[in-house]
């Protein structure tokens, strides 16, 4: 039912509409709530209110970046992980905020570890060496006195393409702490047998902090703003719909099929934690994403995970798009 | 004298390897006539294989000429038929497909796709039209190939060693076909073999070869009349005869290995 | 009579374990509707267990007329027994008493539960696999062919496009990816053509095998018959190396079916890989089963229409080889 | 002399561009120390030309020698300067004027100066794989040959394992690697259960195939010369095997050295996939391709160690087929 | 009378298939004397293979006695050597290593392995010990399978159409071979062929087989003294004989095909 009937729906209800930007692909398949008003954007027909066919699709980090170098993708979601690409010259800008938060530091449930110290000598599950939970666990271990880069680096990285397979290495103990998205995050703490170390969301160097940000095509934004303009519309119309109503946004998001959610109250929990903002807070620009950026590019700076100071590369990690 | 259907005049051979040259022919010359049955014998490795090749223009020719009715042979020659050792059936194809596949191949199936079923007969393969080659018995394969090479009617029929892989009893019966064969559609064939009795059993002329280099050093006419008698009297003094030239001419050149 | 009673026992085994033991944490699966009636996980499996078991009584019904037949039936039904038993003990170990670890082994009822609960999104997601797999699939056979006839006939080609085969063949899929998103303009030619590379590369090898490895003496016999070059080609070179041309679609079809679920993280709308994915990032591994269960009944229905096209084309080998 | 100036021409064109065509945008690649001077990418890129073109020299001039050496060496000088040439046009394209799609396809002084900045990671990483690759291929290799004699001589063990060849055959990694990391104490025995997996499938199915392709006159040659059963399997079934299971084992190490790229996702501190990805996701894709050249040239050793295994232990092969 | 070393008594066998039974042997009595040399013949498809495999403990034995020296033959029999028609050589062995193999799976090689040498030279392979066997010709392949037969010294050898696939000059030489290793080494040997020629050359004894069911319709004593001379009138009377009689026996039973 997933994909079909959604696609049956937004034809049914934008029969009439002109789709002045034809049809647009956007990377937002992979099952997580990050993506959550990309799906809500395109359910409840703010794409193509906006006179975009949007057509949603999966894809990796690399797809995604890739497609936004080519210009066949315009945005895509996404934190920290494209700054060293646009540090490389990929042709991808950071437009807008999302939400905050997704991303945590689990310990096993009783484990004596609960400091940044304590993680000396420790090592920690990622994703993907270099994504953002690496990055993420790397600044706030750094933050907190402890070595995470170089050759004299106090903890180790391992990879775990899956994050079930991370949690279960957890608790196997083959790995002392897993940084890990949400919802399989969540999820763990949710059935005890985890714990956060770090949660992003609250702790002080990420809080009131976006965690996903908006990528766009520098193609596309050169070729046609008006058309990224259009879908920062939609979206921020969408995030104003979950920040109003998560539980009709959970609904929505888990009878679409775009996230095999099973447990909708830890869903909504998890919408709510990710402070969708507001089309007032957008518009009121109080939530200052160049500002944001440019702190997360100092950050990585220090650590040396970037290698151009955050003055210097700002212009191209952040552009300003009027909408 | 009848007219001279093959004319091999002066033709040499050599192989060039890496280091070493092999002169493989020398200063052959024969003719054959219209509806003569030859043999050539000869022991292994004295250009038996060389000759025939490049009769049917599969050899380049170097030095020396060949004309098949007085014209140069040469590449894609249909008047000349070849029937080869072993293993040239097209194993994905029926006993018919087969022999059907020269007249597919020159475009004249559709006139006379009769000749098939003629041939068949003439084989006697008649009930095994539909079986692949690795169903039938090796004596039949070899029907098979010279009902192929006879299907577009060619002028000659260059056979080389067809029977070297058979055993007595399917030999001796291979060999009258070939003369049935032969007799009924006044065909010329040419003939490589190792089988002094078979030589005898079957040709009018015999063409003795020698070892490297190959050279003619006889030809044999043969007289006695169809059908022989293999343990007849005048069988025995020629093969005894024979025998002997070859007692004489390959002594220690009798092929033992192959490296 | 034996051979039935074998045949069906261990579904018999594997029906009275799912009606009998209870699940150690009382578990219940939701039951959902299908037509008139609702079903849960558990109950569709013992639907198909029954069904099953229906199919090998005919089977061997219809066996019983043929000698032949009932000796296969015969020498099967101590598989068939395993597999009863297998199934048995899966559903105690996966679902009833949870001895596996949870939630990466789930029981046989939990994956039935999957198709009932997600089922049409599993017949449309199959559907984009299906036509992914299709294209890519015969595209790179017939270009596989292509290149391994040329390579095998003409020495040039092969001079040539060897070093490049014997490079293209090792690098992996992570490391054609950019190459592929860059180069076409839609994500689904992309995957296209990762899945063209790896089927391109075993059949391209073994087709050119196959064509090099026909003796000499049999385009001579085509010559001396009056075929010409191209003719020779297709009658004489391409017949030949078909057994070898069909070993390198059998291999590139497993090699490629890995690389699906790869090319389905391209960018793709759907597809089995894609909701693998997708299941995978909510822990929901029933239903990554239940998609490793399609896509395993896909390949062997790839797999016997192969054979069924292979029997037929190659009806002039069988009692060659064994 | 054709050959060698054939040879060395593309080289040398090669080598010109580099040094005489500019740099569109004016790059200029940072030095790195090594040893006591200071080399930029440009810099190793040239001495590597160089390098290689003093090799075939050498090797020009020892060819000399020898008429059969001689001709090979005339043989290939066609691809060498093709070869010469193909890095002149990518150095063009990729650094000198930056046509291909950057920073997606750096150029070979790029690559070159992966191998400064990160020379001794690259190198850690290459043990790394190294060990685990052998691990996983010899393990994979012993018990594929084990299981493929025993399935081949024995109709009873060919009964109940094939069914689960078949299975596993296909079964994507996706599945496997759950499986492994559960089964096993370390994500390294993990790794190299999962390589395993992937040599054991074909080398088990080739050998196999050899030993039941084994005339049964041959068995019976040997036990009428007073062989025993075990006798019959070591010096019978084995050897005539051996073409087939050396197919198997070179399709397996093409097959796992793309599973090791995904094995290195699991858990594994290092190695080349682990690089690969960890640059990848940094678009740091000069590094990218230095450890795709690192597994290029690792995998032509694997490949050319087996050829020589393959040559003396089927030395009685020779000349039987082309 | 001399001593039996053979002793075949009412043997029978029959092949159970699918749905029909075909009755291979009937009723086969005969017996053989240390020494001698023993051809049977007959057309294909009557028996001939099955019986010889009986003899060699290669099949069972249903129906009937077989003795070896008083003793009914078994499995694993390294009294009796066997040389099979064709392709039983290992490939992957050179010469040497074929011949050797009897000796070192009866573990005799540590003591015997001077036999090998002696059977090389006397089989006259000396120079080809390191080749390997897709590098000689069939009749040295031949010889390497008779020498590898006899390495473990059996009692009595039995040859199974050793020379069906060969030309018949390497035939020839091959039979004078055959003779030589029998004088030299008084070994006992049961020859199985098609060539009529072939079992007056070297036979003390002819048993003639009828087509299926298999039975053994004459036994023939051939008392020409050797060499033999093959066109010698004692020869070709018998051959007339022999000839006469598969006429009879066998006319439109000829082998003409295997499905
Ligand atoms: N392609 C080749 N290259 C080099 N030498 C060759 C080639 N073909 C044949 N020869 C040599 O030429 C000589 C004649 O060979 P040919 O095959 O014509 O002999 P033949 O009489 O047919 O032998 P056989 O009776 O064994 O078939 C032999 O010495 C052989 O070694
Ligand atoms: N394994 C078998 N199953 C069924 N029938 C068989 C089997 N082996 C042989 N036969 C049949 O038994 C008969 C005798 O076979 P056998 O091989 O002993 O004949 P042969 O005299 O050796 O023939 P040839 O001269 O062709 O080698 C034949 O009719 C054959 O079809
Ligand atoms: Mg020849
Ligand atoms: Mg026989």
């Amino acid at each position: 039912s997933a994909n079909t009937s959604a696609t049956s729906d937004s034809e049914a209800s934008s029969e009439d509409t002109e789709y002045k930007y034809g049809e647009v692909q956007i990377p937002a398949l992979d099952g997580a709530l990050c993506g959550a008003p990309i799906y809500i954007a395109y359910e409840n027909g703010y794409f193509a209110e906006e006179g975009l066919d949007v057509k949603l699709i999966s894809a990796d980090a690399e797809t995604r970046k890739i497609g936004l170098n080519d210009g066949t993708i315009p945005i895509t979601n996404g934190d920290y992980m494209y700054f060293q690409s646009i540090e490389q010259d990929v042709d991808v800008t950071v437009v807008d905020g999302l939400h905050n938060g997704c991303i945590k530091i689990l310990v096993p449930k009783g484990s004596d570890i609960d400091s940044a110290e304590d993680l000396i000598g420790a090592k920690i599950g990622v994703d993907e060496i270099g994504g953002t939970p690496y990055q993420v666990s790397s600044l706030w271990l750094e933050n907190n006195g402890v070595k995470a880069n170089g050759n004299d680096a106090q903890v180790t990285f391992l990879p775990y393409s899956d994050g079930n397979l991370q949690l279960e290495a957890l608790y196997s103990g083959e790995i002392d702490a897993a940084a890990i998205w949400d919802p399989v995050g969540a999820k763990a703490i949710a059935s005890g047998k985890a714990e956060a170390l770090l949660d992003i969301g609250t702790d002080d160097i990420f809080a009131d902090k976006y965690c996903c940000f908006i990528y766009a095509s520098n193609k596309v934004l050169d070729e046609n703003p008006e058309e990224i303009a259009a879908l920062l519309r939609a979206l921020h119309k969408a995030s104003q719909y979950i920040n109003d109503d998560p539980e009709s946004s959970a609904k929505i998001i888990s009878e679409g099929g775009y996230s095999e959610i099973d447990d909708i109250d830890m869903a909504v929990e998890l919408l709510q934690s990710y402070q969708y903002p507001t089309l007032e807070e957008f518009e009121s620009g109080e939530r200052d994403v160049k500002e944001q950026v440019q702190f997360f590019a100092e950050q990585l700076y220090d650590i040396g995970y970037l290698s151009t100071p955050a003055d210097e590369l700002i212009d191209r990690l952040y552009t300003k798009v009027d909408y | 004298m009848k007219n001279a259907i093959l004319e091999v005049e002066n033709v040499e051979r050599i192989y060039k390897d890496e280091d070493k040259e092999t002169l493989a022919l020398k200063n052959v010359n024969f003719k054959i006539e219209e509806g003569e049955f030859v043999s050539i014998i000869g022991a292994s490795g004295c250009g038996k294989t060389t000759l025939l090749r490049m009769i049917a223009g599969l050899d380049q020719i170097e030095k020396g000429n060949i004309r098949l009715r007085g014209e140069a042979v040469g590449k894609n020659n249909q008047q000349i038929g070849y029937v080869f050792q072993q293993g040239s059936l097209f194993e994905w194809l029926t006993v018919e497909q087969n022999i059907a596949y020269g007249l597919k191949a020159s475009g004249q199936y559709k006139q006379k796709n009769q000749l098939v079923k003629e041939y068949i007969t003439l084989t006697g393969l008649t009930g095994f039209e539909d079986v692949y080659p690795h169903q039938i018995s090796g004596g039949m394969a070899q029907r098979v190939a010279i009902a192929r090479a006879l299907v577009n009617s060619p002028d000659i029929l260059l056979l080389d060693e067809p029977m070297g892989a058979l055993d007595s009893f399917t030999r001796a019966n291979l060999q009258d076909k070939l003369l049935e064969i032969k007799h009924k559609n006044k065909i010329t064939m040419l003939l490589v073999t190792h089988d002094i009795d078979e030589a005898i059993y079957l040709s009018d002329k015999i063409i003795i070869m020698t070892p490297r280099p190959g050279k003619i050093s006889e030809i044999m006419n043969i007289k006695i009349a169809h059908p022989r008698n293999r343990s007849g009297s005048e069988f025995v003094t020629i093969r005894n005869k024979l025998m002997e030239k070859f007692a004489l001419a390959s002594e220690d050149a009798l092929p033992e290995y192959v490296i | 009579m034996k051979g039935l009673i074998k045949s069906v026992a261990g579904l018999v085994a594997a029906l009275l374990i799912q009606i009998f033991v209870p699940y150690v944490d009382g578990e219940n699966l939701t039951e959902y509707p299908l037509g008139p009636i609702r079903l849960s996980g558990n109950d569709l499996y013992k639907i198909l267990l029954i069904g099953l078991a229906i199919f090998w009584v005919i089977l061997w019904m219809v066996s019983q007329k043929n000698k032949t037949k009932k000796k296969i039936y015969q020498k099967k039904s101590s598989r068939r027994l395993a597999l009863g038993l297998a199934l048995a003990a899966w559903d105690i170990a996966g679902s009833k008493f949870q001895l596996l670890p949870q939630p990466f082994f789930p029981g046989p009822a939990g994956i039935a539960q999957a198709f009932l609960e997600d089922g049409s999104a599993i017949w449309e997601n199959t559907l984009y696999s299906v036509r992914l797999f299709a294209w890519g699939f015969i595209l790179g056979a017939v270009i596989g062919i292509v290149t391994g006839v040329l390579i095998g006939y003409y020495a040039k080609a092969a001079y040539w496009v060897e070093p490049v085969l014997n490079i293209c063949g090792v690098l992996p899929a992570v490391v054609w990816m950019p190459f592929a998103l860059i180069l076409f303009p839609t994500s689904f030619q992309a995957a296209v053509f990762l899945l063209v590379i790896c089927v391109w590369f075993p059949v391209t090898s073994l087709s050119a095998l196959g064509i090099m490895s026909t003796p000499k003496v049999q385009y001579e016999a085509a010559q001396m018959l009056g075929a010409s070059k191209l003719r020779q080609i297709f009658t004489v070179a391409i017949p030949h190396a078909l057994p070898q041309i069909f070993t390198g679609i059998i291999t590139a079809e497993a090699f490629s079916f890995t690389n699906l679920v790869m090319a389905e993280m391209m960018g793709q709308p759907g597809g089995l890989g894609y909701y693998i994915n997708a299941s995978k990032a909510w822990s929901a591994y029933y239903k990554v089963f239940a998609a490793i269960v399609v896509m395993a009944i896909m390949f062997s229905l790839i797999k016997w229409g192969t054979d069924k096209l292979q029997n037929s084309l190659l009806r002039w080998q069988k009692g060659v080889v064994k």
